[in-house]
This record gives C-alpha cells, structure tokens and sequence, in this order.
C-alpha cells in the first residue's frame, strides 16, 4: 500500500497542491495528465528526491516522508531507463543486491538469474548496456528496480520512448509480471490507454490538482469536466446550454434540452445553464431508417469522414455540431457509409454525459 | 573560403611550433638533457606542478561537484570567482599572492610563523601554479559532473546507496575520465606558467624562467635546447589528454 | 565537507585579489592615472589586445563554425591544434614565435620586406597576444555553433536561404552572444599576456611588462598602483563577459 | 506530386538501400518503420541535407536530385518544430517570404494572416515562440513551412512530441488542412494509427528497405511478413506449420492445416511449411454456443483477461497460443465475459492470413 496524504512540493515552476491518493497493496494504480502537469515532479517527490512542503508518504503504513531516498525501500524506472552506463546488464540489474539482507555473490546472481529469466533478458547480462534496444532497456531497468524486492515499483512514463508496436507487447509483459510479482505499483502517463490496459485506480491531474480519480472504467465513462472528457477521449465533447423540459423526480433530475449551434437533444439532467455535452462515439447509433423504441433523440445526419482503425470504424457527421460515432466494420460496410451518405443517428437521452 | 580563413590561424598556431622543434640538433638537445641546472629545473617544475594539481584536485572537485549539481544563493558569482584567474594578468596575479602569502601579511605572517614560506621558496611556485591552474581543473570536472545525468543518482539512491556511496559506485566512475582530464591540462597550465612566479620566486628557477633567464642572459641560441625541451613535455602531456578525454565530449 | 573544501580554494583566489584592490591608495590610484608612461602603456595593450581579437575573430570564428558543423578526417587533430598554445609555456611560445617572425626565418622575412617587423616592434606584441588568445576565442566561438541545432539551418535552407543566407540570418544570430563572450574573453587574456611579450616585444611596454618591469627596478610598491588599475580592467571585463554570456550555459 | 526513385543514401551507421515510392498530386502518403529504420535520413536526403549515392528525387516532374535545399521548394516540419526562437511567430511565419515571388510587406502580411487564420494562432502572431504549448509550436512550423507554398510538405514524426489528446485534435487539424490546401505531402512515423487517420498511402520500412506499400487498409489487413503485421499492429501472429489437406484449386490455393503447439486451425494456404498466421482480433468471434455454418474452426476457450478500451473490448484467450480477440461492450456484457469463463471461439478459415 502506498497513500500520499495532502502532498505539497514545489519545484521549479511545479507546484503540486493538496495531493491524495492511496494505492492498496498489490494494486497498479496510473497518474494521468498533460505534459506539464507536475507528473514525474510527483514521482519525485514520493521517492524522496524534491522535499516535502505539507502531508506525508506512507508507504504499507509506515510514514517515509523523512527518510532518504535510500531507505525508502521504493523501486523506480524512469522515462529514458537510466541504467548505469558503466556497468553490464548483469551489474545493473545486482546493482541494488549489495544492501538486500542474505547479500552473498550466489544469493545476488541468483536473483539476477531469476528476474532475467522472468523479462526474458538471460541473453542479455553478460553485456554491456550500449546498444539495447528501449525495449530491452525497460526490462533491464524494471528487473533493477525488482531486484532488492522493493515495497512499491514507480514507474515514470515506461512506454514513452518505445514505438508503439513494442508499447503493446512491454504492456503486456508489465501486466504479467506485475499479476506474477503482486508488486503495489504507481505509474505516471500522458496516455490514458495505459490506464485502461493496466490500471485498477487512475487520478487525473492538471496543473497540479488531481481533478479526478476512480477505476479507469468509471473515468472514462463519466469524466467530471470537459478537461477529464477530452483528454482521457471519452469522445464528443460539446459545449452548450441546458433547459429544462420537465419536473424534477425524486433525485433531483429532470428532462431537458440541451441546445448548441443548431444540435439539439433530449436529454437528463440535474441543473441548467452552460454545460458541456460528453458522448462516447460507441452511444451514437447509426442507422439507415429512423431507429425505434426507447430512442430519444433521433436526427439525420450526414457522413464527413470514414476512418477504418482496425476493429472499429470511426465516423465524423455533420449534426450541427460535429460528432464522432464508432461503429462496427461490419456496420458500416451494411450502411455503405462514406463521405456524403445520410444516415439517422440515434442517441440515447441517458447516453449523453452533462458536466 | 571559410578553410582558408581558418587554416591561417592553423598555420599560425602551428608554424612557431615546428619552427622551434626543427631549430634543435640532436647533439643540442643532448648536451641540454645533460645539463645539471636544466635537470635541477624540470625536476623542480615537475614536482611543483604536480603538487599545485594535487592540491587542486583536492580542494576543486568538491567544489565542482557542488557547482555541477546543487543551486543555492551566490552559485552565479562562485562560477565567476572559479573562472576570474584566467583574465588576471600574470604580473598582476604575482604581485596579489606577493602582498596575500608575503611575510607582511596576516595569511603569509601566520603561515611563515609555522614555517611555510612562499616568497622566493618553492611554496610560492606551486602558489603561483595553483592559482592559474584551478579553474582548469575546476571547469574541467564540473564539465565531467554536469554529463552524469542526476537520475542515474536517484537510481542508485532509489536501489540503497548512501550520498556517498552513490558518488562512489556512480558519479566518480562515469565523471573520472573528465575529471582526469581537467586535471592533466591543469598541470599542463601549471608547468607553462610564468609571469607569476617571475614575481613570487625567481629562484629557485622553474623551466620557464630557467629559459627566460638563459634568453636574457646568453641570447637565443642558449635559451632554444632548453625550450625544444620543454615544448616537447608539453606535447606529450597533450596528447595524453586527448587521449584521455571522453570522445563524447567533441 | 565539500563546502568547506571548496570554499578554501575560493579563498585562495579571491583572498590576494582583494588584498591588492585594498593597497592601492586613492591619491597612489590617482597618481598612477596620472602617469603618462602607465597610460602609453595601457593605451598600447588596449590597442594590441584589441587588434589581435579582430584578427582572431576574422581567422577563428569562420574555423570555429567548420569545426562545430562539418565533418571531415583530421577534425580531432585541429581541435587539438586550435587548443595546443594552453599548454604551451608562455616563454617557450615566445621563443617559438621569436624564430618563427624573425628577420632570419622564411616567414619573418618576407614580411619584413614588405615592411611588417615583429620582434621589438608592435606586431610581435600583437603575435604574442594572438598565438595565447585565439583558442579561447575559437573554443568559445565553436561551442556558440554547437548549440545552434542544425535542423534549424536545415529549416532555414528549405524555405529558401542559400547557405550565407542561412548563417546570416539564423545562425549568427543564435550564436552571436556566445561569441562575443568568448571574444572578451579572449581580450582579457591578450591584456592579461607576459611570458611571450616579455621574449618578443620588450619596447614599447605593455601594461603587464611594464608592472614587472617597475617591480624589479623599483620594488613592490612602485609595482603596485598600475598593478591595481589594470586588475580592475581585468575584472570590469569579466564582469562585462558574465553580463554577455548566454545564461543557459551554465 | 514526389517520386523516389531507386534512393540509395548512408548517413552515419544508416544505410537506406533502394527506396521507390511515389506520391501522387495532393496525395498524403506516409513512411512508417520502427526507430532507428532510417525514416528521418530520407526525409532529411529528399530534402537535401544528406547526399543521395544512387537514384532520384523527382517533384512534379522535376529532377531535384542535385538542386540544393532552398531550390527544391519542399516544406519541412520536424519533430521538436525547431521554431527560430530569436523571431516572434509572426516573423517565424514570414521567414520564408523574403523569397517569394510578388514579395512585399503587404503581400508577406496578408499571407501570414491568412495562414494564422487558418490554423488558429492569429493571436499569437506577436508573441515569441518560447512558451508556446506543443500544439501550438506545431501549428507555426506548420505555417510557416506552408508560407512560401511549397510543392511538397514534409513532415517528421508531427505527433511524437504531444500528448496523445492533444495529437487526437492536431491529426483532425492536418487532415483539414491537407483537404483545404491539397498539397502533396509525406509524412514519417512510427504509429501506423497515423497513417489509418490520415494516408492514403503508406510504406513500410525496415532497416533501410521498404518491405511492403499500398493503401493504409490493405497493409493492415493483408500484411506481407510477420514484422509488418506485427508493427502495423494487425493482431495476432502466430508462427507455426502448414500441412495441405486438400488439392489446389485453379488458383493454386488448397485447403490446408496451421499447427502451432496445441493449436490448430483450418486455412486456405498456398504453400506448405513453415509460416505465421494473421489473425486480426475482430475475426475471431465469441458466443456461448459453437457457431454455426460456414465457419470451419470452432475451439472452446478460455477467457484470460479483459480490457475495456472505449468501443471495444479486448479480451485475451488461452487457445493452445494466447489470442487476442476484439467484440462491442454489447457482447462482453451478454456473454458475460470475463477471466476464467469458458466460451467458443468461430473463425474462418480464410479470415487467417498467412505470411
């Protein structure tokens, strides 16, 4: 377990207010945000490398935020790996093997055998570090971070210098060992996909602010701003004005209108004024006769783009606003979709996310 | 054009060079490594040299270390102090350690009180050296210690090194080619250095006075063996550094 | 620790400087301002170190850009010739340049025919002040280059500059304050200038030569007024090239 | 439009080894390869900083091979932007100006505006470029490389150096602005989602050789080697044997057996031997019954991992090799999918693509 309780730090221009956030024991938990939102000056400051102005860092309960960084017992890999240039990936990985308890060369090398094994890298200890490739350099750098059995493993943007056809396989190697090892790890990204291929918690920050946080899931579902909407890409993000059309039940919502531009839908909602419309492209149904039953909102639109990404099908309509809708390649072949074509859209009045 | 320009300057540089290793016989340079007074001499400059590069590394790498990594109040002005011997005229610098390390003065009256003097004794050579060769051997190992990227030092402290022992198993080996460096041309400048201590010791005679003296003594033909001699040493060292110093860095 | 260590250096250099600032008296300040032999002399080092910069700059920048930009075989040897008077004792390259520049040399003779005298005339001082500075200006002037990218040149060529065009308007630009640093910098070590002067150019005296001489005529006190004037040119130059000097760089 | 023609060029240890490709007249092609495959030395010999030793560089039409830099009218936009910081924006936008046919201060500041409109950074015409967000950067190298209206734009990696939220809004921008401008441009990348997004051709490099082109879909979906299929992130591959056990048709194709471990599948092949399967993951099809009909291959499997990414759902099974498959949230949900639960898997025999 690791709980950041009400952390202030600053450095350099960062300034990181009132974070709190708590990773249960044996859990991956991401911190998302921006370039710029004080990520890895966070990581920094948990592993004891930027001083604390408030709150404390515990650590399976037990309060580091005084320690030094070396017996803080916390694991880290960093964006670009840093391993020890002088050193072979062998010496790297042992690196940290010279204070663990039971140290001796045959209880080390056979540490080191082991994580080598488990990432794959045994070819790789007798050299030198030059050379790698970034995704061999993760393993060594995760397998050193491994080694002196550390209570939490921080990770600071591990897929951001690899191409992404290594990030896919490195995600799911780090996914196994990390079920494997049962390591509590805290990982921060600019990507949320990370947070959905790996996480159990993810927090959003911006400026600073954690703005949200929750299972990956949940964020993504229902993002609490148009900040969290568009950059974890729940999808449609669209700016307008909500006005009610019916009374309010028992919890306090009610039927309205939301208007922007010429777009109009029905929609739930708890409050009027300015608002700002979160529609996951999967929620908008595509169809070539107005759709029937339950459907609130049923427009006809025309198609802009087609963009075929593999399993799914993203489509940019013109519907008074701009709007993505993704569909099934299937789906689209049916629909014969392509740049001109009108088809009805229809739209769920609980499919549309009012933050 | 731009070659041409700039192999003037090559030229230039060089031309004096060869001119002077082409001027010594064999025979001259033999009779001139013979010479008691020109042995006494480079003995004397070489022991000197490498005690003023001792002292410096001793007191300077600290000191560059803490320039490369920490930020404090001031850090600014210390680089400045650190680089400030390198515009002071040799003369003049003679003449500061002459009126700071003299028998006159506070400093100089303490330490010749426990028999430490400088004036006209070797101590004010390797005075004179020290201070026009730190900054070399300071800028040369902070150079070294700002290419040790800090992270590799959280990495190590993250994995249980000590401050120390993190600048032991980490920043010394990665940094130590550098620093090598720095303080090979350090003692490099220390042996070339004159002005200063024409001022601070005449004699005993360090090589480049011993030349200096013969030049305005006996003319050029005197001063030439001696000079080929000392020009050599210095490319020697020379080479040295460059075989020493991190590739990475050019 | 560290601190401590370091700080003893500081010392070390700050302490003699501060000590001569402080024995200069401002009617001695005054009379020495006054003196029309220190002021010829001080004239004439301005005016040479001057000359030997613009010299410097004309043959060593166009090098300098050649050594940050392109890669040909023999780089690593002129980067290592460009620094090779660092190490070279300052008598030594005196002597050097006394054979090279002379009357009796293929070289100093052609240029004496075409009326152009070094040893005992200006031009050897401005020799003297060449051959020490032009690394300082070159090395400072090459690192500028370095940090220039060239994927900004590249950009540059592509929406139309030639390659003139490019330097002129990008390049320099970019590079410009590192090289006037080192263009100071390489001033004050012309002023700054003894070891080869001394061999080359006694007469007329610069400043440097002029304190030496004062001091083995006369003494320390005769010395010590001009040495005081010119170690405040020393450090207003310095203070002017901090002012200068890209601030990323350090 | 851009031809390559037989290029052969070595810069440092990159050698690039016969590249032909051509780009026709307002097309958007892109070159895609892992780091280090010696996309950004093309890029830089098309442009003319890096010698050709063999081939041609033709732009419309025009031999350009042994024209410097600044006469072979090609835009350029780097990864890092490299904004001159010594100018404003504005002056940035105008750098290439000086050159242009009808120069002037007038027509120069007309043409800034207009292409400041249209990327939507007239507000930070005045402004210097220090401080300018990623995106923003990348918008005025775009302009400005648009200013002197090149024949040919050419793009590094554009997306690398920004968040992947930031990279969803600028991709839609460039693909705007490509419709609206029409103009030829070769984009390098290491994400094949770019070159889906955006191309309408691609090629495929590898150390220094071009292993497959055609249109975007094509290459992903009928890969030509196990390391394309890998790197465009086709799915799954799967090394294994091909057994015949059937007699070739007219089109030398027959009914064949692919063998990997415990796995087995039926395919159409066209020849024996060693070779690895393609499967994409919306091919494989889940239901809690075997399916019926047409589909040759049904295994029971088991149910691994599930990931919830936005419209679909991967979901990884243990089939003898693991497999990934993509289904809706609809169908998650219905079969209840989730690690442990039995379910049937149905594939085609010619939905397995083998290379």
């Amino acid at each position: 377990m690791i709980r950041l309780d009400g952390l202030r730090v600053r450095v350099g221009s960062f300034d990181l207010v009132d974070i709190s956030f708590e990773v249960p024991t044996g859990g991956y938990a991401l911190i998302i945000g921006p370039t710029g939102s004080g990520k890895t000056t966070l990581l920094d400051a948990i592993a004891g490398h930027a001083p604390l102005l408030a709150g404390r860092v515990l650590a399976h309960g037990r309060d580091v935020s005084s320690l030094p960084p070396e017996q803080r017992r916390l694991g880290i890999v960093y964006q670009q790996y840093h391993l020890f240039p002088h050193l072979s990936v062998g010496e790297n990985i042992a690196y940290g093997l010279r204070y663990a308890a039971g140290d001796g060369s045959e209880a080390t090398a056979t540490r080191v055998r082991a994580l080598a094994g488990l990432l794959g890298i045994t070819a790789l200890l007798e050299r030198g570090v030059r050379g790698l490739s970034g995704g061999e350099q993760q393993r060594v750098a995760i397998a050193r971070a491994l080694a002196p059995r550390p209570s939490v493993l921080l990770l600071d943007e591990p897929f951001a210098a690899v191409d992404p056809a290594t990030r896919t396989i490195l995600r799911r190697e780090l996914r196994v060992l990390h079920e494997a090892e049962g390591i509590t790890t805290l990982q921060v990204t600019h990507d949320f996909d990370d947070a959905l291929r790996l996480g159990d918690m993810v927090a959003v920050m911006a400026e600073g602010h954690i703005v949200q946080q929750g299972r990956p899931e949940d964020v993504f579902r229902y993002p609490n701003s148009a900040f969290v909407a568009r950059f974890v890409g729940t999808g449609n993000v669209v700016a307008g004005q909500v006005e009610r059309t019916g009374e309010p039940g028992a919890d306090g919502r009610f039927a309205a209108r939301f208007v922007s531009g010429t777009l109009e839908l029905h929609v739930i909602a708890d409050r009027e004024g300015l608002a700002h419309a979160v529609i996951r492209p999967e929620d908008l149904l595509l169809s070539s006769t107005p759709l029937p039953g339950s459907i609130r909102n049923r427009i006809e639109v025309v198609v802009e783009r087609v963009e075929h990404l593999g399993p799914v099908v993203q489509v940019q309509l013109a519907a008074g606003r701009d709007l993505v809708a993704a569909v099934t390649t299937a789906t689209a072949s049916d629909l014969g979709l392509r740049p001109g074509v009108r088809v009805w859209l229809g739209l769920k009045a609980t499919a549309v996310h009012l933050v | 054009m731009l070659a041409l320009l700039g192999s003037m300057l090559i030229l230039f540089i060089v031309g004096p060079l060869v001119r002077l290793l082409f001027m010594a016989s064999p025979s001259g340079l033999g009779s001139a490594l013979a010479d008691p007074e020109l042995q006494a001499s480079i003995a004397l400059t070489v022991m000197c040299a490498t005690a003023a590069t001792a002292i410096a590394a001793a007191l300077g790498v600290p000191l560059a270390y803490l320039l490369a990594r920490a930020r404090f109040p001031g850090r600014r002005l210390l680089l400045g102090i650190v680089d400030l011997p390198v515009v002071i005229p040799h003369p003049v610098a003679g003449i500061a350690l002459l009126l700071f390390l003299g028998r006159h003065s506070a400093v100089g009256g303490a330490l010749a009180s426990l028999g430490l003097e400088f004036v006209s004794h070797v101590p004010g050579i390797v005075a004179g050296m020290l201070f026009v060769s730190a900054p070399i051997l300071v800028s040369g190992a902070r150079e070294a210690f700002v290419t040790v990227d800090p992270k590799l030092e959280r990495v190590a402290r993250s994995l249980g090194d000590s401050a120390w022992g993190c600048f032991r198993r980490v920043t010394l080996p990665l940094a130590g080619r550098g620093i090598l460096a720095g303080g090979i041309l350090a003692w490099a400048r220390s042996v070339s250095e004159f002005g200063s201590i024409v001022i601070l010791t005449y004699n005993p005679k360090v090589a480049s006075i011993l030349i200096f003296d013969r030049f305005t003594a006996y003319g050029l033909p005197a001063a030439v063996p001696a000079a080929v001699l000392l020009l050599m040493v210095a490319l020697a060292v020379f080479a040295l550094v460059r075989l020493v110093e991190p590739r990475e860095h050019r």
